[in-house]
């Protein structure tokens, strides 16, 4: 299963919940606001960094450009764009939105 | 691939109808099937014609119009949720007593059975909100 | 994708009232009920708020939708889910809900959610 | 006491103009003076007159309507803002070359001075929003 | 000041950042989704009471009925309705509202 | 309230892009400089990512306005203030800041606060 989490991890719970509920080996893809989970150095990277023993994480490159944190993504989390968010929810068989 | 997407949100206010906008378009230029695109919640406001944003930004509506047209999509708005929020064809309008319309070019007005139906008929239902 | 049933499950996160991700859950849940899918409800996080009992609306002038949850069972719509830990995280007990759910730890979530076909997020 | 009120969401999605508005009523019936009530961001589609509601459920914009007729409240729309989200009156209709509009009674437009100034001539600013 | 938070604690971060914000002694109105920073014995209950020594809890009456939730506040949270919100409003010399 | 003049605080606390706030948000303070009154704009929360260098919006298709916050000076907006523990907890500093703010440590920005005649929320 394909979860994305859209919102902020330091405003809201969506990807708290989403950890907590996916199941190991998942793929997680950070979108929108939800890119900032992705920041390296910040108050929740060591969370992240733990979750990614678990899981495959990635983010939207357009989502983290915008933002202009394209530079500051923590290692290891696959960065991608809008073809490759298409192809992730073909090669897992449904999409989980935690919004 | 066939999928059908589900936007939650209005235009500008969230990013919803941008993110759904891009991946729509991602999967149409790798060949997939787009089955249904299904506005629900906020996400009827998408379906207005009366939009005017400002000339250096994107037109989210146009955007929507312009690719159901070339690519033949089946953008659908739950009726429940436009009557809540004000969004009208010529056969709402009239129906409920009111003296205008905005729907938009692509876009048709129908029940959220189309919702379920886009889901047993998809391969993917993808989701875009807030 | 397992031939002409398929499993739908509506994952509920939401508080009632402040937003309307909570009613509007429901009226799909309610037509999707005609399709004959294998349905199930899942109350995570704020959502386990949607079914507290003793809901009263008249103050803020909205429509009380609480009684609604209890319809669900007439519409073949009996597999409600609620997370042990989103309840107990809110103080809450089966006590306080309005229907009859199964409790679920997190992992059970888990299973639940890889079975299904569908998920519909509010 | 004179108020400014600013209301940022929609109707129905979120309960912020439900709640401006009961906090509107209540501070009329105590006697004091809404000076403006501004909808800003999403707020501005309170302000659509093709709203239908279901039977059993309050009429939002109709309240609003209704209380600035009993009242002469001044309800402003941001211009910026409505003309992203598609509501325009005949003026702003015409204007942007629109072939209908969809304000209600009750509601004008205007910029986003009309709410400095609210800041600046009223005793408070309350805000509900998202 | 009167604060004004309208947002679920169990959700999103704005009771949080009010109370860091907030001046001592204030008056905090816990508003629609906000009020459930109200309920009694939740994981959060302990952080509002300490909270209570530092401001004055209020939330909105309706919005708790509306949630089925009145017959379970905290015990000292001022429980009002919105002529009372309105005179908070008019005693204190200005309302933020954390979103 | 104080004479002519009144203090107007613009306290924004949310991520460009994602929503819409952080850019109407800006909208009204470009206007509001227009009125000559005393103001300040605060960004707490993830509200300081609004101002976060770099920012580059082609992929998404979104009208880039982060160069808009360096113009704030020529409307003599020019008391931009930082939450320091925002800052920190997303591991920003002022070097990856668009412009020159003012770093404040949330007692500070309670008294800041506390001077204003109007708050306005973003």
């Amino acid at each position: 299963m394909l979860h994305t989490v859209n919102k902020s991890p330091f405003e809201k719970n969506s990807l708290d919940t989403c950890l907590a509920h996916a199941k190991e080996g998942s793929a997680i893809l950070l979108i929108e606001d939800g890119v900032y989970g992705a920041l390296n150095g910040s108050k929740m990277t060591a969370q992240i960094q733990q979750a990614m023993e678990k899981f495959t994480l990635y983010a939207l490159g357009p989502d983290l450009k915008a933002r202009g944190i394209a530079d500051k993504v923590i290692d290891g989390v696959k960065v991608i764009d809008y073809a490759g968010f298409v192809d992730l929810a073909c090669e897992n068989d449904k999409v989980q939105a935690w919004l | 691939m066939k999928f059908t997407i589900q936007v939650s949100e209005g235009p500008y206010n969230h990013q919803a109808s941008d993110s759904a906008y891009q991946f729509a378009k991602a999967a149409l230029e790798k060949g997939h099937e787009i089955y249904r695109v299904f506005f629900y919640h906020d996400g009827v406001n998408n379906a207005t014609r009366l939009t005017t944003p400002p000339q250096d930004d994107r037109n989210v509506v146009n955007r929507w119009s312009a690719l159901a047209e070339e690519h033949n999509l089946d953008l659908v708005v739950c009726v429940a949720a436009a009557q809540r929020r004000g969004i009208a064809d010529a056969d709402e309008s009239k129906r409920n007593g009111k003296d205008a319309d905005n729907i938009a070019p692509g876009f048709r007005i129908s029940g959220l059975g189309q919702l379920i139906e886009g889901g047993i008929q998809s391969d993917r239902l993808v989701i875009f909100g807030d | 994708m397992g031939g002409d049933v398929k499993k739908f499950m509506y994952v509920n996160r939401k508080a009632p009232y402040g937003t309307i991700y909570a009613l509007e859950s429901l009226e799909v849940v309610l037509i999707g009920a005609a399709f004959e899918q294998d349905v199930s409800v899942v109350f995570i996080d704020d959502g386990v708020f949607e079914i507290v009992k003793g809901q009263d609306t008249a103050g803020i002038e909205m429509k009380n939708f609480s009684n609604t949850y209890k319809a669900l069972e007439m519409y073949d719509v009996e597999k409600l889910y609620v997370s042990k830990d989103s309840l107990e995280e809110r103080g809450l007990t089966e006590d306080d809900l309005i229907v009859d759910v199964e409790l679920k730890t997190a992992a059970e979530l888990t299973a639940l959610m890889e079975e299904q076909d569908v998920l519909l997020s509010f």
